[in-house]
């Protein structure tokens, strides 16, 4: 990862002193080892706070939409997962493509500070990855866990390559995974309606109607949300009942549905921790088993599979009672 | 919230049935001038073409304390805008599938073709749907409390 | 707030009987926002309008409620009431209480408080009702016809006729398509040239036709009463103006090898050809493909030889854009290919041949000047053994599920010319159905059967296969119940028809549907049957559906009535209640563009004010008032609820499922 | 000082339960947030940070108010208030001492002149028994705003240590809910928490941001504050999301909107956020167009506004929630950082 | 009993009067057709339509008035819209008065007042032009200017005209921003009206009307010599509460809704510039 970091800031210190772009967006050091920030960079000083390392999991792809607009090139730092997200907002005529200027990072899944705290360590210093272990240093002493336990939920099925027709890469070959990301699903699925109310009412009476998994939603890239907007009929903010949190997330997720790349930030920034990416894999599953397997982002053009058709697309009735494959 | 047990009163569910223009809601007039009954608690809401029809006008009923609702268009084919019920199709297939996967009982949203020949189906459609939700009981899932109790 | 009248209609008995309509009346009084309710026994009548008429002026109303039949029934009669006594049309619901409620229920109660509930939701949305009012566009005055057959040559006609401007366009060299091959059309049996040509001169003739033959589509723009279209006018290496189609050419040529297409390739001609003799425009074209000029830059005889100097090989093909109000598509049909259907040996046998061949082996012009002859040996074939349904009525894959429809009728055309033209051969036709619907079909059948002794055997064929020198026909005899194998001189192949593979083509530019089977898809079944659902675009011919000539020629006239009706307007008025877009919502994501099935919706840069004396320009969607159909597609599609649909409103809609579900 | 054994909180809950309502951190689908106790729910006394703060039973996230009937013209007002007035009194068990600071900044908001009667009918009805802090962590950071960790306030303190939960009462309130349990409790541990306060000071003063310099932060600096170039740097990456707001034990925006039921229409209030673009939001235009804007609103209330109506009284109490919480990592940390004070250099 | 502050009283319609193309006025007083409650010049009133939403409106009407209280509302979003479709004899909801109102107890007292107002802005005026008319002796001179975008936008014409225009010691200037037909007063904007007419720089100044408006004006009063600390405006931000607590009329350590609607100059040059 040191190795990767050292190049970025290389290219990034390139493209500024050259001029090619006016900022470089990217990620700069925080207060501790496990937060550092998104961040745009605008001179060579700057990158002093540059870094990147095992907590840069922000997919820094939305930022674009804004940056896009302003005066100059913006060069931004992708990685795999990102990339499918700023294919669909090219897709989207979100982002100004011209204006960016993408390298494609390695990424070698990144880890969830919250979930190593889980695991009873607190006042953490440093964190070192070697292969499968990490090496935790904090305040109380050294220890050391199995990668796969501490990483990001999103990171923990990720499958993805890097899909944007790039300027430039890199990024060491990974070897390729086989995961079944919708393994959770599948179980949900093979409940009864009743276990599956449940586990959701449990999820989702957590709620706080933060908006954070909107907010930081690629696929959420609207103007105004239609719950912010008073004439939409269902603008709400209130969070205490039984329905309204259900309603924001059944509409969120059919929004997002076959536009969402699954790149799992909803489930990263939710602050209860509610498994909010697997609302979205339904869709995804759904989309791959009845209309072929679709994966939004691979491409920046053409429909998604909700703007399209067949003539001999499965019936809803035989959907809901299983017997369309 | 307490829950209160009232005594049992025999349960009839309100439906909220759209109806695309050409076909089914002409298929519901059919219905009539053959003077075919259906259940007074189908209350039809007449759409241009099925997929007017968005999710949150769903939930909406829903959340007003409908107890199902129910979607009918045109044959997939014969849709008065040429493609509209193939949208229709597909947004109704995910969003029904995914309100089941929610724990949404499924049995309270079902999607229908009907002509507007099928005047005898339109009814036949509906009697079996309210069968169905009434089997089911009341919609507690998808309710907002607050407007059925209006506390 | 509003200010709702409500009107109960009793409809005599048919809703009074179940609905207490006094009732509904009066519980009406009391809903928030209405100002008037009454209830008569007709409110269509004179006096019922007289009514509702005045009540909008006495009480001022702003929108009105009819709680009466379908608003399939007599939605448009009560706007017209509302407009009548000044008030914007679409401030008018329907409360359909009769169809949807007294008729079906018996129970008074239980209709009662339905009817009250339905009523409410119609007030419910009538108070977000807006006045619409129709837009209105320009209408050019020109029409555009597809395809030179005799379809777009009818319609063609009749436009013109009507004093409009009509360009054909024709992809091949010549006008007259598929009729110009026949020999002759039943029931009449009069030679096709003879009814056709002078009809084709008519074209070329009439002021108001242009023909741009040898042209082709190329891109479409606009919308009804406002197409702009891109035509390519392929270079034909011919001057048009120029040659005067005195075919010296043609014998000069040196590279006499081509296939002749127009003789379904029966025989050959020269690279440098007239399609045939009564080719409109009567001008030569190269076949580039074919042409030693054009391939190798050696030749050039015909040039030399033409008197007139119209021999132009530089020529490039040339685009023109025209606009125009309505579009006639009549891109005819072709039969299918054969390869899948091994058991008749089409491809391994000469003498099995295919009914549009027969026509020009029958034909005075084609290949043989007239005289049947076998392709194999050219010797007069003795027994000749018709197969219908080939590719037709076939579910299995390999053809088309349809019935062609016009091959019944030709191939008791063909046994009956041929019984009369060479009463030695015998004529055998293997048949599934006869289908003769059509005024004299079933007697022009009867007669080859009873009078000119034609074999029709009800059964299918199994195989053909060659045997010394015979074609061995092996089927089922199902009449009989017994299988039979008859040796044939000649077999003639009833082959399904196709709409004309361009018409896909032709179908993604005007964003007119198509069905599985590449037919055009017309706007409804029954009652719009010659229209598009693309407004201002009209279907003739095959390209709909499989018909024959009769069929043909009636619905270009009527395609022909329906532009005329659009032409002769100077305006055209749009339907309102179209779809939306809130620009200060929209994003720009093209989704809704995606669902459009007319191409109503593009986009625009467009600058917004941010505030602090900043601007932006975003990419928001504009849709065509006059291309929308309001189907709401888009409505739907759109994640941030930016697009929204004039009369079918989300707010409405969702007012309307408030009214109903509150308890 | 009293004590009781940790194994038989569960008696001291129930006891207190049969005759008072009890909101205590309790675990929910994984995560912590204060909730009404019950047989049978988990307990988690020794979770640093709730997700959210106990805040939520003042000034709920989303409270009704009252309801309106309409007829024909005519209005009139339902008081739904009932059920306040006749509101069981409840125990607010395990408030940590920064959340406990943060219901005093809240009361100086809600009860000022005039009152809400809403969060005073609430407030007046809880008794609130605290716990001291005995494992801070990274993210803490309440003794910059001179929060003594190992000895909040409230009606009671608690201390959790060893096999014992000890219970000091601070109040009359106190008193009676002593009084209630009295029979569960036993005399002593006066030691054992001294020693515990000991030993949990010296992590507190070597915590990350023990040393946060907060000098710069006074009113005569507000323009100078406002005008800092360094917002535009900062509030880059914020997500305009409401997270740092809603898990924040201060803050207090809400926002006020009717609901139609089938008994008339419903206007309640709910938690709002000054990072959503639409907060400030009217017919007439925006006041706050950028998230800069909104992002400086925010911690300017915090550490100048506030403090400037309040004798100088910080809206932040360094409970670190925004700290762990934030999608971008961003918090008030870096704010005070930034603009605080040369100490921070 | 405790002030339920949140809770609004019942207000009835009694009269609705067309100022302007987009601005009526409405009179409302309780079911019991007394006057809601009493209220100061300048301060301010939550009106509402359940279901609708609750807005924030300036009192009109002088508080000298004892029979009814009067708003003027512009239409210009969906609350104000559904306002301006009322029909008399409906009830809407009326809760306040909030904030601080114009020192007419305190430093107007005995003073030459300036008033100059924008469009709607005269609604906040008019409650305190009123209120020094009824206590006429209370105060020196009064000047008035008020300009609108054509003489169908001055609202309130047929008081300014029929009675102040009367006014003992009261001179009311007017301006419309274009030439219009029957318009022979004075054509240009407020500011540039302002300066032409070369007003005492001792006078007490209160100044109301769009944004834009009040910067060029104030710009003006400077170069004419006026004080700061004598010129008022009146803010206008979203509120929801009206006592201070929702946050979202903060700016700076002021809440506009309860610290305001009235500043000074002065005190507004102490507040970022976020109003």
């Amino acid at each position: 990862m040191k190795d990767v970091e050292m190049k970025m800031l290389e290219r990034a210190k390139a493209l500024l002193e050259s001029g090619e772009v006016a900022r470089v967006i990217g990620w700069k050091k925080g207060d501790f080892c496990f937060d550092p920030a998104p961040a745009s960079f605008e001179t060579v000083e700057e990158l002093d706070n540059f870094v990147y390392d095992y907590f840069c999991g922000a997919n820094l792809s939305k930022y674009l939409i804004q940056m896009s607009k302003k005066e100059g090139k913006t060069a931004v730092f992708l990685k795999p997962c990102d990339t499918y997200s700023f294919n669909q907002l090219v897709k989207e005529h979100r982002i100004k493509r011209e204006n960016v200027y993408v390298i494609a990072v390695e990424c070698m899944a990144k880890l969830d500070i919250e979930k190593i705290k889980a695991k009873g360590i607190s006042m953490v210093e440093s964190v070192e990855v070697v292969g499968k272990e990490v090496k935790v240093t904090s305040a109380y002493g050294v220890e050391t866990l199995y990668k796969p336990d501490v990483v990001l939920t999103k990171c923990a099925t990720c499958t993805k390559t890097h899909q944007v027709k790039d300027e430039e890469i890199i990024l060491h070959e990974r070897p390729a995974r086989d995961v079944d990301r919708f393994e959770e699903v599948a179980k949900l699925e093979a409940m009864t309606a009743d276990e599956r109310f449940a586990f959701w009412r449990e999820q989702l009476s957590k709620c706080i109607r933060c908006n954070a998994c909107r907010n930081v939603c690629p696929a959420c890239s609207c103007v105004k949300c239609v719950f912010d907007n008073p004439a939409s009929g269902i603008a709400a903010k209130a969070n205490d009942d039984k329905f309204e949190e259900q309603l924001f997330h059944v509409i969120r997720a059919f929004h997002v549905a076959g536009r969402c790349t699954d790149c799992g930030e909803c489930s990263r920034v939710c602050p209860q921790n509610i498994p909010l990416h697997l609302l979205n894999r339904k869709f995804i599953k759904d989309i791959d088993n009845l209309y072929g397997e679709y994966q939004a982002g691979e491409t920046d053009e053409g429909k998604t599979p909700l703007t399209s058709y067949t003539e001999g697309d499965a019936e809803p009735n035989d959907v809901m009672n299983g017997e369309a494959k | 919230m307490q829950e209160v047990t009232t005594e049992k009163k025999e349960f009839t569910p309100n439906i909220v049935a759209f109806c695309c223009n050409w076909c089914s809601y002409a298929g519901a007039d059919l219905a009539g001038s053959s003077r075919l009954t259906y259940p007074a608690n189908v209350k039809i809401i007449r759409v241009p073409c099925s997929c007017r029809v968005n999710p949150m006008f769903i939930l909406k009923a829903f959340q007003q304390g409908a107890d199902g609702v129910i979607l009918c268009g045109c044959h997939p084919g014969d849709c008065h805008y040429v493609t509209g019920n193939y949208y229709t199709r597909r947004r109704m297939s995910l969003l029904f599938s995914f309100l089941s996967y929610m724990g949404i009982e499924k049995e309270r949203t079902r999607v229908e073709w009907v002509s507007a020949a099928e005047g005898a189906r339109f009814s036949a459609v509906m009697n079996d749907f309210v069968k169905t939700v009434t089997e089911l009981g009341e919609n507690k899932r998808l309710t907002d409390l607050r407007i059925k109790e209006g506390k | 707030m509003q200010r709702i009248g409500v009107f109960i209609c009793w409809c005599g008995s048919n809703i009074a009987a179940t609905v207490d309509v006094v009732k509904v009346a009066e519980v009406m009084k009391n809903e928030p926002g209405v100002v008037f309710s009454a209830n008569y026994q007709y409110m269509c009548s004179e006096n019922g309008q007289q009514l509702i008429k005045q009540a909008i002026k006495e009480h001022n109303l702003t929108g009105i409620v009819v709680g009466s039949c379908s608003p399939r029934m007599h939605e448009a009669t009560f706007r017209k009431t509302a407009e009548a006594a000044g008030l914007n049309p679409y401030m008018v619901e329907i409360a359909n209480i009769r169809e949807h409620c007294s008729w079906i229920h018996k129970d008074m109660d239980e209709a009662t408080e339905k009817a009250i509930i339905l009523v409410r939701t119609a007030i419910a949305k009538v108070k977000l009702n807006a006045p619409l009012t129709a837009g209105e566009s320009p209408v050019v005055k020109r029409a555009l016809v597809i395809g030179g057959g005799i379809a777009g040559i009818q319609a063609a006609l009749d436009i013109a006729d009507a004093g409009f401007e009509v360009d054909i366009v024709e992809k091949n060299a010549t006008i007259g398509g598929r009729m110009a091959q026949l020999d002759k059309t039943f029931p009449t049996l009069d030679c096709s040239a003879c009814i056709l040509t002078p009809k084709m001169v008519d074209c070329a003739q009439h002021e108001k036709i242009d023909i741009l033959s040898y042209s082709e589509v190329e891109d479409v723009k606009g919308f009804v009463g406002n197409f702009n279209v891109k035509i390519r006018r392929k270079a034909r290496y011919v001057d048009e103006t120029k040659c005067t189609g005195c075919k010296v050419c043609m014998d000069k040529c040196p590279s006499k090898k081509g296939l002749n297409a127009f003789n379904m390739n029966l025989n050959t001609r020269p690279a440098i050809h007239i399609p045939f003799a009564q080719a409109i425009p009567n001008v030569a074209v190269i076949d580039p493909e074919q042409c030693i000029k054009l391939k190798t830059g050696k030749c050039g005889i015909c040039q030399k030889f033409c008197g007139v100097g119209a021999i132009d090989y530089e020529q490039k093909d040339t685009f023109i854009e025209r606009q125009y109000g309505a579009i006639v598509v009549a891109t005819g049909f072709k039969p299918i290919a054969l390869d899948a259907f091994n058991e008749y040996g089409y491809a391994d046998n000469k003498d099995v041949i295919t009914s549009l061949e027969l026509e020009r082996l029958m034909n005075a012009a084609g290949p043989t000047n007239g005289v049947l002859l076998r392709p194999s040996d050219g010797t007069h074939p003795k027994v000749i053994t018709f197969i219908q349904c080939v590719g037709s009525r076939d579910s299995s894959g390999c053809g088309k599920p349809y019935c062609s429809k016009i091959c019944c009728m030709y191939t008791a055309k063909h046994a009956m010319l041929l019984r009369e033209k060479y009463p030695d051969t015998e004529v055998h036709v293997f048949y599934i159905d006869v289908r003769t619907p059509g005024k004299n079909y079933d007697e022009f059948y009867r007669r080859a059967v009873e009078q000119y002794g034609v074999d029709y055997i009800k059964g299918m064929v199994g195989k053909v296969y060659n045997e010394n020198g015979k074609l061995m026909v092996q089927g089922s005899n199902l009449i009989d119940n017994e299988q039979i194998t008859i040796e044939s001189d000649l077999v003639v192949l009833a082959t399904a028809i196709e709409p004309e593979p361009s018409v896909r083509k032709v179908a993604t530019l005007l964003t007119a549907s198509i069905d599985t089977n590449n037919f055009l898809t017309e706007s409804h079944a029954k009652l719009r049957p010659v229209e598009s659902p693309t407004a201002g675009v009209y279907l003739a011919g095959v390209c709909q559906g499989p018909k024959d000539i009769p069929e043909t020629v009636s619905q270009a006239s009527a395609c022909a009535a329906k532009v005329i009706g659009l032409l002769v307007k100077d305006k055209l008025k749009t339907n309102p209640c179209v779809a939306i877009p809130d620009e200060m919502m929209c994003n720009g994501c093209s989704q809704c563009a995606n669902v459009c099935a007319y191409g109503a919706i593009t986009y625009v840069d467009k600058e917004f004010r941010l505030g602090g004396g900043k601007t932006e320009v975003r990419r928001v969607a504009s849709v065509n008032p006059a291309v929308c159909q309001g189907c709401g597609a888009c409505t739907v599609t759109c994640p941030s609820g930016a697009m929204d649909l004039k009369g079918f409103s989300s707010k409405q809609i969702m007012s309307e499922v408030e009214a109903i579900c509150k308890k | 000082m009293l004590k009781i054994a940790k194994e038989r909180l569960n008696e001291l809950y129930a006891k207190i339960n049969e005759s008072m309502g009890l909101f205590i951190p309790i675990k929910r689908a994984g995560e912590v947030n204060y909730a009404v106790w019950g047989e049978g729910k988990e307990v988690s006394l020794e979770t640093l940070k709730t997700v959210k703060s106990p805040k939520n039973m003042f000034f709920p996230q989303t409270e009704n108010m009252m309801q309106f009937k309409t007829e024909g013209k005519n209005i009139e007002i339902v008081d739904i208030r009932e059920e306040y007035k006749e509101l069981r009194p409840f125990v607010l068990f395990g408030v940590k001492a920064c959340d406990y600071k943060a219901i005093e900044v809240l009361d100086k908001v809600f009860l000022a002149d005039p009152v809400d009667t809403y969060y005073q009918n609430r407030r007046e009805a809880t008794t609130i028994v605290t716990l001291a802090c005995s494992r801070p962590e990274e993210s803490c950071f309440c003794g910059v705003f001179g929060i003594d960790a190992t000895a909040p306030t409230g009606d009671v303190t608690t201390w959790l240590d060893g096999e014992y939960l000890y219970w000091q009462v601070n109040t009359e309130k106190g008193k009676a809910l002593t009084a209630l349990v009295k029979d569960l409790l036993t005399e002593g541990g006066e030691k054992e928490v001294a020693s515990q306060q000991e030993t949990t000071k010296t992590v507190l003063e070597k915590l990350p941001f023990a040393n946060l310099d907060l000098s710069r932060f006074k009113p005569e600096n507000l323009n100078e504050l406002f005008e800092a170039k360094e917002w535009e740097e900062m509030s880059e990456a914020c997500l305009g999301c409401g997270t740092c707001t809603f898990v924040c034990p201060t803050c207090q925006c809400f926002d006020i909107r009717d609901i139609k039921t089938n008994e008339g229409v419903l206007r309640y209030r709910c938690w709002d956020s000054c990072m959503y673009s639409d907060f400030t939001q009217m017919a007439g235009g925006n006041n706050r167009t950028t998230q800069l804007q909104r992002f400086r609103q925010r911690f300017m209330h915090k550490l100048v506004y506030y403090p400037s109506q309040n004798d100088g009284l910080y809206s932040c109490v360094g409970c670190g929630r925004c700290v762990n919480k934030c999608p971008q990592k961003l918090n008030i940390v870096k704010v005070i950082k930034t603009l605080g004070g040369k100490n921070n250099d | 009993m405790i002030n339920e502050t949140l809770i609004p009283k019942i207000g009835v319609v009694t009269d609705i009067r067309k100022d302007t193309p987009d601005v009526k006025t409405f009179r409302v007083v309780g079911t019991d057709g007394k006057k809601l409650f009493e209220h100061m010049p300048g301060q301010c009133a939550m009106v509402s339509i359940p279901g609708v939403g609750e807005c924030m409106f300036s009192i009109t009407s002088s508080p000298t008035n004892k029979e009814y209280m009067e708003f003027s509302i512009k239409k210009c979003g969906c609350v104000t819209e559904v306002i301006h479709a009322i029909e008399v004899g409906q009830q809407i909801t009326v809760r306040g008065p909030y904030g601080k109102n114009f020192p007419v107890e305190g430093d107007f007292k005995g003073k030459d007042l300036l008033f100059i107002a924008g469009g709607i802005g005269l609604a906040p005026l008019r409650s305190v032009i009123n209120y020094v008319r009824h206590y006429r002796n209370n105060y020196g001179k009064v000047v008035i200017v008020y300009g609108a975008r054509s003489k169908d936008d001055l609202v309130d014409i047929d008081e300014i005209k029929t009675e102040w225009m009367n006014e003992p010691n009261m001179e009311v200037y007017l301006t419309i921003d274009r030439p219009q037909d029957g318009w022979d007063g004075h054509v240009g904007f407020v500011p540039a009206y302002v300066k032409e007419l070369g007003l005492d720089p001792n006078m007490t100044a209160v100044l109301c009307g769009p944004p834009i408006m009040i910067k060029f004006t104030l710009a003006g009063l400077l170069e004419l010599g006026f004080d700061k600390s004598r010129v008022y405006t009146t803010l206008e931000l979203r509120m929801k509460c009206g006592i201070g607590k929702c946050g979202r009329c903060n700016v700076g350590d002021k809440f506009v809704c309860k610290d305001g609607p009235v500043f000074r100059m002065t005190e507004l040059d102490e507040l970022p510039d976020e109003y």
